[in-house]
């Protein structure tokens, strides 16, 4: 039950590699810490597990199965900045239920307002739109979540909320979770496990 | 900043750009005449009287009888060694009306060119300094006429205002009539040229006015800007030292790219004044049926317009830092 | 610091704020282009009947544009020949928008279909555009329909260009990833994502296209190509007046090319303001 | 808000106020789809102080409007922006004439990323910046010291700011604050996606800069960061600042922090107890009648629906709550 990424190499350029052989590997119900300089490829590989980037090297499998391009992707990224994860032409009760509809209970979870269903992304603020994001991605179907810098943007509190709600529904669905951040602490009270990312080349565990 | 490694293969895929374009465009424009109800014997006879056997003749020299296919590789064939024919209403090579012609024009598009750019850039970086103000108003009001005004009605105006009325340029003809190659002055030249190179650099203005306008706008709203407002820099100087700097090479460029315009323009107003140039030969091929004229036309200016965008391309991958910036931020 | 409140008070102070003026203007504007087209649609034969007793005559309050050698009406001319230029714009637009859909969608279908749009588009910009005109006009024999149909095929380039780098952009966007993910398919991205944001930019893009399109056909037959002579297109006037220019007949040439330009301004006048509405990013101005 | 030495345990450093800011409120008239005009209120009754030889923190969310609050005292605001209050330097109120004076020689800024640099300009040129004529050698020589000291090699000079690295970069925005010699700097988020290491190495020269006798703002949105080398922190939320506390009051459980909110912040990060309180910041276009908190707090009475809680000097840090004493 397994998350894999195996020998993972990507560049734009040929002779400038943003990742170079990296492998990583995430099981179902762990939370794994992902913590590395700006710049080092975090969010690419982040990418990559999630299907989101095609043009690289190496292998990513869920338990041993490549994972298939088309349907429902049981490992869903949530970015950094909500604002762009949602189309500004859209109400938020279809943002929300555009993967599934999202059931009442992660709704009051997450304490979302029935009001704010009927508004537009512009009239939210971002730790608002950061909740729809994530109550999206956590469809039945999600078995991974990778969450790149969810909370980097928001304040301390919304981030306590967020993190401690995500973690509840983690834990009861048995979800793996690779949380990316460059922040130590928040890793720390996080994470089972960390993986420290060194600028390219290697992956160190400690 | 330039970047010589990038150099020779940059260099080889213009070229062969610029190859598999003419080939493609002298193929459409090819079969697009030759498709064309146009009969090139009619056009070439005219009105004269001639045998029937010499007209099956010239029939048979304009391949009348012969497969299309076969008649662009002849003429294709015959391009390939610099023979693009002979003008059926000049009755010289083709070759030789475009360089004379083509001349002539060269120096009425460089000329207005040159003015249009300069003047829109310095009205560009005037209004966008002083946006919201009526004087920004006036030159934003200005040039919003000035793109909806018929290039060749402005012709007409100036034509009207300058050569009927006041007397002070001559009405027609980029020579004076009656006057041998040799005797015309370098005087009569630019008497000639004033009122089209005229008229070509007030409409050109626009276009590049506006677009200073609204870069310098940009530029001086970015971050830069604010942090050297915060610096204490202010006023002109400001603009000197980033606005100018930051608008310039994507004006520049953008006056590269307006080739094709340039050459519309000048189609229009060399009709108006008469000016012997490029323009009143296309409109004659086209008018008379002159099919191998029209095609080396055609053709000169393909290679007329890919040359602005090549200048343009060269500035956009060699000479402005910004664009790797762009490149390492991705 | 304080210019956006003085702006704010001054448009109060008119009465109007900015989105009513706006509407105005969009309102006034497209109400002058309605009256020309149904004018020049009304006007009967007989107004352009040729009357020998009166021509040449300079502008006056019975012929506000004077009349010409036959003694034709300018006003009636021009005005039946603005009808002509719109509603050739408007074809010439509308062929335009259907390409530039057909072109746009085409070129989301996948790489080589992109780089066959986009090398279209190179192709089609690479010979001057009154030239393509000419050439295409030339091409179908000539004639009022050549020059419609020229105008028509080569103004699809600007818009397609804007709608393909739109659907680029939108491309990267996180959301559409993001749906992709969700397991949605291609088409229902197309459709329920990228659609929308396209169909404003379309709308907005015909409606500019109409000002290039009368110019070009002005242009084109004012050189000679196409419409015949008794046609009342602009083109035709300004090029005969031509002739009657070193007499002094200065009416002839200045009315009909002023109506055209107005004609052409109020289309930009449109569009910008529609732009200002949809996107009131820079409407500080 | 007049007594600096029971506020600063230090008191010797000569704490007198260098920057006061005054009920400072500030809105922009914008535009929305369809030109409906809509006022957006950013900042409203701000109060700070920023004394020399101390660095003040102001903490808060990221696109909260602090950033505004810099560009305020800057006067490089944009065009539809409203100002109200009051700004004095040095005892003088800041008029728009005076700040535009001031920029640059008694004020400088440092930004948060390379793109405040002229793309198209070189490095040396620009932290050296546009100078009277006769003092360029002399501003040359200013400029190689400062970058020997921040430890930027010659060759620094002809680069293009997007040649710089991430640490190059924050040492080349740091050095043009010190090219100027201003004694009021104002860091607007200066340590975004840092590493450790070059977190560390920034803040200790802002560090230094109060050393000198500087009078720092540190606009951020790191608690953390600010918590290393501030004196004073003070908690903006929702567009004001309802808190000004001391460093040390930041221990435990917060219990020597004198609002619910900032006792809020302080348990809810992750290094803390990581625990949250219930509710949302209001969004800026809501209009609250009482304390901004009101919604979330857990000890209001009637008194908090009715108008903004005025300023409280309470054990040494100033705070606008009505149940504090």
């Amino acid at each position: 039950m397994c998350l894999k990424g195996e020998n993972i190499s990507f560049g734009y350029k040929r002779n400038n590699l943003i990742l170079n052989d990296v492998s990583i590997s995430l099981d179902r119900g762990k939370v794994l810490g992902l913590i590395g300089d700006s710049g080092s490829g975090k969010s690419t590989l982040c990418k990559i597990l999630a299907g989101y980037e095609n043009n690289y090297q190496g292998k990513v499998s869920i338990d041993g199965k490549e994972v298939l391009t088309k349907g429902y992707n049981p490992v869903q990224l949530v970015f950094q900045h909500p604002e762009k994860a949602v189309n500004p032409k859209w109400k938020m009760k279809d943002i929300l239920n555009e993967g599934s509809n999202v059931s009442q209970d992660i709704l009051d979870s997450f304490g979302i307002k029935k009001s704010w269903l009927n508004r537009w992304p512009n009239e939210l603020s971002g730790g608002e739109l950061q909740r729809f994001a994530l109550a999206r991605a956590l469809g039945s179907e999600t078995r991974y979540l990778i969450a790149d810098e969810i909370t980097t943007m928001l304040d301390a509190i919304t981030q306590a909320q967020i993190w401690n709600m995500v973690l509840d529904i983690v834990k009861e669905r048995n979800i793996g979770v690779l949380v990316v951040s460059h922040e130590k602490n928040l890793i720390k009270k996080l994470c089972h496990d960390v993986v420290y990312f060194k600028d390219i080349n290697s992956v160190r565990h400690y | 900043m330039l970047d010589n490694a990038k150099i020779p293969g940059f260099i080889g895929k213009k070229i062969l750009r610029l190859i598999s374009l003419l080939l493609v465009v002298s193929f459409i424009s090819f079969m697009l005449v030759q498709y064309s109800p146009i009969d090139p014997v009619r056009a070439y006879l005219g009105e004269m009287a001639v045998s029937a056997e010499h007209k099956e003749k010239l029939e048979e020299y304009w391949g009348v009888n012969t497969p299309p296919q076969e008649k662009f590789l002849n003429w294709a064939g015959s391009l390939l060694k610099g023979d693009f024919g002979v003008s059926l209403i000049y009755r010289v090579p083709v070759t030789d009306v475009i360089k004379e012609r083509f001349t002539a024009s060269l120096a009425l598009m460089a000329s207005s060119w040159l003015i249009s750019g300069i003047l829109g850039f310095v009205l560009g970086i005037a209004a966008g300094m002083h946006k919201g103000t009526l004087f920004d108003r006036a030159i934003k009001t200005y040039c919003y006429i000035l793109t909806a005004t018929p290039t060749f009605w402005l012709a007409l105006i100036l034509l009207m205002i300058f050569s009927v009325q006041l007397g002070w340029f001559p009405i027609g003809l980029s020579v004076p009539i009656g006057v041998t190659a040799e005797n015309v002055t370098f005087f009569d030249r630019i008497e000639h040229l004033i009122l089209p190179a005229l008229t070509l650099s007030i409409l050109g203005v626009a276009q590049i006015a506006m677009f200073t306008r609204e870069k310098l706008i940009e530029v001086m709203s970015s971050d830069y800007v604010l942090f050297a407002k915060a610096r204490g820099e202010k006023g002109l100087d400001l603009v000197l030292r980033h606005g100018i700097r930051n608008v310039a090479l994507p004006a520049i460029t953008l006056q590269f790219l307006s080739f094709s315009e340039l050459f519309g323009g000048t189609v229009l107003v060399e009709q108006v004044f008469s000016y012997q140039g490029i323009g009143l030969a296309t409109v004659a091929a086209g008018l008379k049926s002159d099919v191998p004229l029209l095609l080396g036309i055609v053709l000169i200016s393909a290679v007329f317009v890919f040359v602005g965008n090549l200048i343009a391309d060269i500035i956009y991958e060699f000479i402005d830092p910004r664009i790797k910036q762009q490149e390492s931020t991705i | 610091m304080s210019t956006a409140v003085v702006n704010v008070n001054r448009s109060l102070f008119r009465g109007l704020n900015l989105r009513q003026k706006t509407l105005l203007i969009i309102g006034f504007t497209s109400l002058l282009l309605l009256a020309i087209v149904v004018s020049s649609l009304f006007i009967d034969g007989e107004s352009l009947s040729t009357d020998f007793g009166s021509k040449n005559l300079a502008p006056s309050l019975e012929h506000p544009f004077g009349t010409d050698w036959m003694g034709r009406d300018m006003l009636t001319r021009t005005l039946e020949g603005l009808g002509l230029s719109i509603v050739i714009g408007a074809f010439a637009s509308l062929i335009s928008a259907v390409l530039t859909i057909i072109l746009g969608l085409l070129s989301s279908a996948g790489k080589t279909a992109d780089s066959l749009v986009s090398w279209l588009v190179d192709l089609a910009l690479s010979i001057p555009h009154l030239l393509l005109i000419i050439l295409i006009s030339i091409g179908l024999g000539g004639g009022a329909q050549g020059v419609i149909i020229g105008v028509a095929l080569t103004h699809w380039t600007s818009l397609t260009r804007v709608v393909r780098a739109e659907i680029k952009q939108l491309k990267t966007q996180e959301y559409i990833h993001i749906s992709r993910n969700l397991g949605k398919s291609k088409w229902w991205i197309a459709t329920k994502h990228i659609l929308p944001h396209l169909i404003p930019q379309i709308l907005l893009g015909t409606i500019l296209l109409f000002p290039h399109a009368i110019l070009h056909e002005a242009s084109v037959t004012f050189l000679g190509f196409g419409l015949s002579p008794h046609e009342p297109a602009i083109g035709i006037i300004l090029s005969e007046s031509m002739r009657y220019l070193s007499a002094g007949y200065w009416w002839l040439a200045f009315f009909p090319g002023l109506s055209l330009l107005i004609v052409v301004l109020a289309f930009d006048l449109i569009g910008e303001n529609l732009g200002k509405l949809m996107d009131p990013k820079n409407a500080h101005e | 808000m007049e007594n600096k030495t029971e506020i600063n345990a230090k008191g010797k450093k000569g704490t007198e106020a260098l920057l006061k800011v005054e009920d400072l409120s500030l809105s922009f008239i914008q535009y929305a789809s369809g030109l409906r005009q809509t006022e957006l209120k950013v900042i409203c009754n701000l109060s700070i102080q920023a004394n020399r030889g101390e660095i003040l923190a102001v903490v808060g969310s990221s696109g909260s409007g602090k950033s505004l609050l810099a560009h305020a005292i800057l006067g490089i605001l944009p065009s539809n922006a409203k100002l109200d209050g009051k700004i004095e330097y040095d005892g003088q109120e800041l008029t728009q004439k005076n700040k535009e004076d001031l920029r640059g020689k008694e004020i400088a800024l440092v930004p948060q990323s390379v793109t405040y640099l002229d793309p198209l300009m070189k490095i040396s040129n620009q932290v050296i910046g546009a100078v009277e004529e006769g003092k360029e050698g002399l501003m040359k020589k200013l400029q190689r010291e400062i970058f020997q000291k921040y430890d930027l090699k010659p060759d620094v000079e002809r680069m293009f700011p997007h040649e710089l690295s991430g640490g190059m970069a924050r040492r080349v925005l740091v050095s043009t604050a010190v090219m100027s010699s201003a004694k009021l700097i104002i860091a607007d988020e200066p340590t975004p996606g840092l590493d450790e290491k070059t977190l560390n190495e920034t803040l200790s020269y802002f560090k230094d800069m109060a050393n000198k006798g500087c009078a720092v703002m540190l606009i951020t949105h790191d608690i953390e960061a600010a918590l290393k080398i501030s004196d004073k922190i003070a908690v903006f939320y929702a567009g004001t600042v309802l808190e000004v506390a001391n460093v040390k009051d930041f221990k435990n459980d917060g219990e020597n922090l004198r609002h619910p909110y900032t006792r809020a912040l302080w348990n809810a990060l992750p290094q803390n107890k990581f625990q949250a309180i219930k509710g949302h910041q209001p969004m800026q276009d809501e209009v609250v009648d009482g304390c901004i908190f009101y919604e979330r707090c857990s000890k209001k009475n009637e008194l908090c629906s009715k108008g903004i809680p005025q300023f409280k000097k309470v054990n040494g840090g100033v705070v606008r709550c009505n149940n504090v004493s």
